[in-house]
């Protein structure tokens, strides 16, 4: 029994106890440093294997939910399919408009990309799994984020075409409109934690009364901020259907038309990543991190939660993405501004209530209704703003 | 019991919640609105009783409970905040509730046809509340917080049929001349906070209240010679007086009869305008601290008590000679609050919170009542215009004529008697002058006066409701006017249970308060009381008692003379008075027409003086004058020669001068913000250099 | 010291470089650089407030307006080559003598004191006690701002329609 | 290397960087940016302050700088909100063409 319970101790460390193995053999001196090289080389080797998968993944299951094969060629069922893809992105010619501000046309991928990877140094992967634990881990994050709409903005500036541009606008307004209430969602659990490091987060949440974790998810505000963070990510991260900033229909491909080759693989890559970043989040803020959702699980390996957890997010996003059609530009703002805004606001007091009230079925009671209320309320407000009538359009204006 | 006073902040927040959620509710669900403020209200009523309770079983001891709290920091030291619990706040908390709940049912009746109907329960509720908080507060800011949303409710409901221009004129001319007190009250309260650090009125030896703020602020003096506690006093009287319609500020209290009238019954006549009385009562020990000899008044309960005399007298002579039915009844709360203060400046706080309670129930019982009329006639207010409603409206008629007789205090049966009688009494024993009392006698003669002619005009006579074509144009909600009747009618069951059960306690609670068993008065100070016939043989009781009743007697008997014996025939009848008196009745009517007034006399005097000048002119001055003149000629010639030659040349040169040394200068003005910016970076190393030089030697 | 060059890099070149948005851009470098100054500083907080603010906020405002009002920088005017001059000297004038005032002063020889393990906690629990009142003001402005630069930018929306 | 004085250097350096562009730049956006490099360099100086100052734990120099931060954004709105509305005036972002306060 001790020796099973070692042994997943063992299994559990067993990325820090290699890494520690490792670092016995360098010098005291660039110990810090190679430390930080390891952690930083297996994210950045873990994920993009993951976005590699995941590609396969949603264009199967997209490929199910539109009654079509999805790849079928490259392999069994066409898991091959991210490797060829891949091959094909880097032997492409790399095609730089001519009239392109090229060293900006060059740096904007690349920053894209190191910025969503940034944003996994303050994501507690599994137990002790944490590249850096800022005191302001969440703040961190957030404020790499902003970083891509700075990268998205040059990408679509510099390569000097109306689609690029006007594919960058968009980005950046619907970015920064929905990066409101992702960190007023957040706030919600910063207040409960008293903390903003991620690791004091998960901390916080790993416990467990009986059988059951205590997640941030499981209580109304908490549940409230999950669903409206997840609601804001898909937008921060331009995933359908809040994807206009790409509509193919309007504006070719969005602010990277003018790319190609390895610098549009790059593009890319960089939008997985980052969203696989946001749910990371999500999953540190309201999921309870790497502890595991029952408390008899425990003996499974934190990461393996973790990555449970992801891939489930992940595949909602994907659902969402095959279910739901895009929004109008307006819609999207007034979404925006008129419904998820108060939201958050209402749920940061809620969470304070939750704070200040009695443990017990009433703070329940009162938190839900604090939450379902305005949230029937509000989205009435919605709806009783589109009028439905038949559109009419108007070729000879 | 003791959980009251911890919760004692349940009893105003319940209707600031309840209006709170109206707020959100749409318009058409009526019901919820008037079950949230009618409910909210009765939870209040029940914690006030518990209040009062408290109060009772807890004699003996300290009187003042307090629960004070932190509100926030700013720089190192907090702002606190607080309520308490005293007799005094019992007493108000359930007046104020009671009263309040009757009306609300009261207005669910009246204001049905109305399409704002929750709009007008959200102001109700929030009215209320604010009043409730008004009266617990403990801090003076607290106190003025509440009061500033009990004067902004005031002007939402006044203004609440906000297209009609009178009103909205009525309701902003509320707002602003109660502004002038309350920025006069905020002076105080600032200079307070100044002398003594703290707004608590009680917190344990530490508040403002208390002796030591007290006699910090009675040592200190102003530039004028007032000690510091007679300045803020006075500042603070501003404010009570600017909210219950003291003389300078009291032209917004007839017009607010604009609101709907279960508005004016609840605010302009039962608790807001009782506010300033209240806010008085409260500040009271400030206002009495004296400075070493106790039996000479304060400066600052003289001045209460003379605005107060002066109110009351002045208030019922307008009142006499008004028509329209509410404004009647406006100029009466006027004149009664001036009793209140007389009241407070004479005999102290029980005497003046005595009258405040019991004119609270029959001056709401009275605008109930009129309210019923208005209802009964489609929106009619001339009192011309009605008559011979006995008939019609049998219980209206019965708890006004209750109401009637309990504002002129009609002796031994009526609450109006014993409060007012009380106020005359201490009026007569005050040390100062007799001045007020004899004010208030006269003012009292009045009031039974103008009530009975009100009460002869309305009920009295025959109907003349037929002959009132206006009544459209009068009626104050289309909607009432929409199934219009020309023969009134009796007001539905909810408007008349509010008006017998509010005629119940305008006879009984007299009793509370009689010189032979002052229960109130000694409840008030604390005191123990027992009951005592002979307390009526007390200095100057029954002689009070005997005259004042004289003088009510006189009053009714000159109403009867006047309006009763011969009914009114026609509508457009001249008044009796009118017939009798038209100079001074019209001169009464227009409210003393003080423009008019000055007008008269300055000019008549203007003319006499005139005359005399003129006649000094012709045969005294004009020989020096003459002379005076030629000399002024000749000075005139030389200074016009001086300024040709010498100063107009050189204020020429000078002109110029100054227009080209102002070309050069402009030069430097060339409108770019950096040649500006590159002038501060110089002036910047001019300064470190110098700083450095500072340094360095 | 690199963070250093790199920042002053930044700045020099986003007040240097001719096309606005390569200033912005380098602008956002260094304010990166700041906030990195501010990460060495232990001040890690304010570091990463700095770039959410400016790097997020600023930065794209500035490029939202450069846009709106895009025009590449107007013609030399005959005074341009004086307007460089002075406004160079003056600057450089300026730097020398706050140098100066430095290299003087005996306040910056001290050496560095023991690092201040400030919690984001400790800095809202200053917030909402000692700089209470502040915080409020400072929400007021913010709001006064918000409203006045909507007010301001979309003054003339009327007539636009 | 890493002594107060050399950050205060430094910030004044940026100071006159900013002061510099302020003054050269005729674009009304950029003489902003310079002044944004002015508030920046300011809130280096807090921090420094802050960092090497007597007591750390007061955290006076943090609370200035995230006041001026915040103040900067404020500013920055505020001003980018003017300059657009100049823009619309004047068709142009040229400080030299805005001279209507000449004297």
């Amino acid at each position: 029994m001790i020796h099973l319970v070692q042994l997943a101790q063992q299994l559990d460390q067993v990325f820090v106890l290699a890494k520690h193995w490792l670092l016995g053999y360098v010098p005291a001196g660039v110990q810090p440093l190679c430390s930080a090289v390891l952690s930083v080389l297996s994210v950045i080797l873990v994920f993009p294997l993951l976005f590699a998968i995941v590609t396969w993944i949603e264009r199967k299951g997209l490929g199910r939910m539109q009654n079509r094969y999805g790849p079928n060629r490259v392999g069994p069922c066409g898991i091959l399919q991210p490797i060829a893809d891949g091959v094909k992105s880097l032997t492409k010619e790399d095609i730089v408009p001519i009239t392109a501000d090229h060293a900006v046309h060059f740096l904007a991928p690349v920053l894209l990309v190191s910025a969503s990877f940034m944003d996994y140094a303050v994501l507690p992967i599994g137990r002790n799994m944490v590249i850096v634990n800022l005191n302001a881990g969440v703040l961190f994050f957030f404020a790499v984020g902003s970083l891509m709409e700075l990268a998205v903005f040059m990408a679509g500036w510099s390569s000097r075409s109306k689609y690029t541009l006007l594919g960058a606008m968009r980005a950046i307004a619907q970015m920064i409109s929905y990066e409101v209430p992702l960190v007023l969602a957040s706030i919600v659990v910063i207040m409960q934690a008293g903390s903003l490091s991620t690791v004091a987060i998960v901390n916080r949440q790993a416990t467990y009364t009986g059988i059951w974790p205590h997640w941030f998810v499981f209580t109304p505000w908490g549940f409230a901020g999950f669903v409206l963070f997840m609601i804001a990510a898909t937008a921060e991260s331009n995933r359908s259907p809040f994807d206009l900033p790409e509509g193919e229909s309007e504006i070719i491909a969005g602010y990277y038309t003018e790319y190609s080759g390895f610098k549009f693989a790059l593009f890319f890559m960089g939008e997985y990543i980052g969203m696989f970043a946001t749910s990371g989040m999500a999953i540190t803020l309201f999921l309870g991190g790497w502890s595991a959702p029952l408390s008899f699980l425990t003996w499974i390996p934190s990461y393996f939660w973790f990555f449970a957890k992801l891939l489930t997010l992940i595949a909602v996003f994907i659902w969402v993405r095959g279910t739901l059609p895009r929004l109008r530009m307006d819609q999207l703002m007034n979404l925006a501004w008129e419904f998820i805004l108060p939201m958050t606001l209402l749920n940061i007091i809620t969470a304070g209530v939750w704070y200040y009230m009695p443990t017990g079925s009433i703070r329940w009671f009162v938190c839900s209704c604090m939450v379902i209320v305005p949230c029937i309320l509000l989205s009435r407000g919605l709806k009783q703003k589109k009028r439905f009538q038949v559109r009419t359009y108007h070729f000879t204006q | 019991m003791t959980w009251i006073i911890k919760n004692l902040w349940l009893v105003p927040a319940l209707p600031i919640l309840a209006a709170a959620i109206s707020a959100l509710l749409r318009r058409r669900d009526r019901i919820a609105a008037a079950t949230l403020a009618v409910g909210s209200m009765a939870a209040s009523f029940l914690l006030s009783i518990c209040a009062l309770l408290h109060v009772l079983t807890s004699r003996g001891g300290n009187p003042i409970h307090t629960f004070n709290f932190r509100w926030f920091q700013f720089g190192n030291e907090w702002l606190k905040l607080g309520w308490m619990l005293d007799p005094l706040t019992a007493v108000m908390l359930v007046m104020i509730t009671l009263v309040g709940l009757l009306i609300f049912i009261y207005s669910l009746g009246y204001m049905d046809h109305d399409e704002n109907f929750t709009r007008f329960f959200c102001f109700l509720a929030l009215f209320a509340g604010a009043m409730l908080g008004v009266v617990i507060a403990n801090s003076l800011l607290l106190l003025f917080m509440c009061w500033e949303i009990v004067g902004l409710t005031s002007y939402l409901l006044i203004g609440f049929w906000y297209n009609k221009p009178e009103a909205a004129a009525a309701a902003k001319k509320a707002f602003i001349t109660t502004r002038i007190g309350d920025l006069a009250f905020l002076l105080g309260m600032v200079w307070l906070y100044a002398k003594t650090g703290t707004l608590l009125f009680y917190d344990g030896g530490a508040g403002c209240l208390e002796n030591s703020a007290l006699t910090h602020l009675v040592a200190q003096s102003t530039a004028i010679g007032l000690t510091a506690s007679t300045g803020i006093a006075l500042l603070i009287f501003c404010g009570a007086a600017g909210k219950s319609g003291q003389v300078p500020f009291h032209v917004w209290l007839p017009d607010a009869m604009e609101g709907p009238t279960p508005v004016s019954a609840l605010i302009h006549a039962a608790t807001m305008v009782a506010a300033g009385v209240f806010l008085i009562a409260r500040a009271y020990p400030l206002m009495s601290a004296h400075a070493g000899f106790p039996y000479t008044p304060t400066i600052a309960l003289q001045v209460v008590t003379w605005v107060g005399a002066i109110t009351a007298l002045f208030a019922a002579l307008i009142a006499v000679a008004q028509f329209d039915i509410k404004r009647i009844l406006a100029y009466s709360t006027i004149s009664q609050l001036g009793y209140m203060m007389m009241g407070l400046g004479v005999g102290g706080v029980a005497v003046g919170t005595f009258h405040l309670i019991t004119h609270a129930f029959f001056k709401s019982l009275l605008f109930l009542g009129t309210g019923s009329v208005i209802h009964g006639c489609n929106g009619e207010q001339d009192i011309r215009r009605m008559g011979g409603l006995r008939r019609h409206m049998p219980i209206t008629f019965a708890t006004y004529a209750v109401g009637m007789l309990a504002l002129c205090g009609f002796p031994l049966f009526f609450s109006g008697f014993w409060s007012k009688d009380d106020i005359l009494r201490s009026a007569l024993t005050w040390s100062v002058s007799r001045a007020p009392f004899y004010m208030g006698a006269f003012g009292a003669l009045l009031t039974a006066f103008y009530m009975t002619r009100q009460v002869f005009y309305v009920f009295g006579g025959r109907a003349r409701l037929a002959e009132s074509s206006r009544n459209i144009l009068h009626s104050s909600h289309a909607a009432g006017s929409a199934h219009a009747s020309a023969l009134p009618r009796e007001s539905p069951t909810v408007m008349t249970v509010p008006l017998v059960i509010l005629a119940a306690f305008a006879m009984l609670l007299g009793f509370m308060g009689t010189p032979a068993w002052p229960w109130f008065q000694s409840f008030l100070d604390g005191t123990h009381t027992t009951f005592a016939v002979s307390a009526f043989s007390g200095l100057a009781v029954l002689p009070v008692m005997v005259s004042s009743s004289i003088l009510v007697f006189c009053g009714l008997g000159l109403g009867w003379a006047f309006y009763g014996h011969k009914p009114i025939q026609h509508a457009d009848d001249l008044d009796e008075l009118d017939k009798l008196q038209p100079s001074i009745f019209n001169f009464l009517g227009h409210a003393f027409y003080l423009d008019a007034l000055y007008g008269a006399t300055l000019i008549r005097w203007n003319t006499w003086w005139s005359k005399v000048c003129d006649w000094l002119d012709r045969w005294v001055w004009n020989g020096a004058v003459q002379s005076v003149s030629f000399c002024v000629l000749g000075i005139a010639h030389f200074d016009d020669f001086f300024d040709a030659s010498v100063v107009n040349s050189g204020f020429d040169e000078g002109c110029q001068g100054v227009s080209r040394s102002g070309q050069i200068l402009s030069l430097l003005q060339d409108g770019q913000v950096q040649s500006y910016m590159r002038i501060i970076g110089c002036a910047l190393i001019v300064l470190v250099l110098y700083l450095l030089w500072g340094a360095k030697a | 010291m690199i963070l250093a060059v790199l920042t002053v890099a930044g700045m020099a070149s986003a007040m240097g470089l001719r096309n606005a948005v390569h200033c912005v851009l380098a602008l956002t470098l260094g304010f990166t650089g700041v906030a990195a100054l501010y990460l060495q500083l232990d001040a890690q907080f304010v570091g990463l407030a700095q770039i959410m603010v400016y790097v997020g906020a600023v930065a794209i405002l500035i490029v939202f307006v450069i846009m709106m009002t895009h025009r590449s920088e107007p013609a030399a005017p005959p005074n341009f080559i004086s307007l460089w001059t002075v406004g160079s000297v003056v600057a450089a004038a300026v730097f020398a003598v706050l140098a100066w005032a430095i290299c003087c002063s005996a306040a910056s020889t001290q050496g560095l004191p023991p690092q201040p393990g400030v919690t984001v906690q400790q800095i809202g629990d200053a917030l909402m006690h000692r700089f209470l009142l502040p915080l409020e003001i400072m929400g007021l402005l913010l709001t006064a701002a918000l409203i006045g630069a909507v007010v301001i930018a979309m003054g003339h929306k009327e007539d636009m329609k | 290397m890493n002594s107060l004085q050399n950050y205060l250097l430094l910030s004044s350096l940026l100071f006159s960087i900013g002061f510099a562009g302020a003054l050269i730049r005729r674009n009304a956006i950029l003489v902003l940016i310079g002044i944004e490099l002015m508030l920046n360099a300011a809130n280096l100086n807090f921090i420094a302050f802050w960092r090497y100052g007597p007591a750390p734990a007061a955290l006076t120099g943090i609370m200035f700088t995230i006041f001026s931060i915040s103040i900067a954004a404020a500013e920055a709105a505020v001003g980018l909100g003017i300059i657009l509305a100049v823009y619309r005036h004047f068709r142009t972002t040229d400080l030299y063409h805005m001279n209507s306060l000449k004297g």
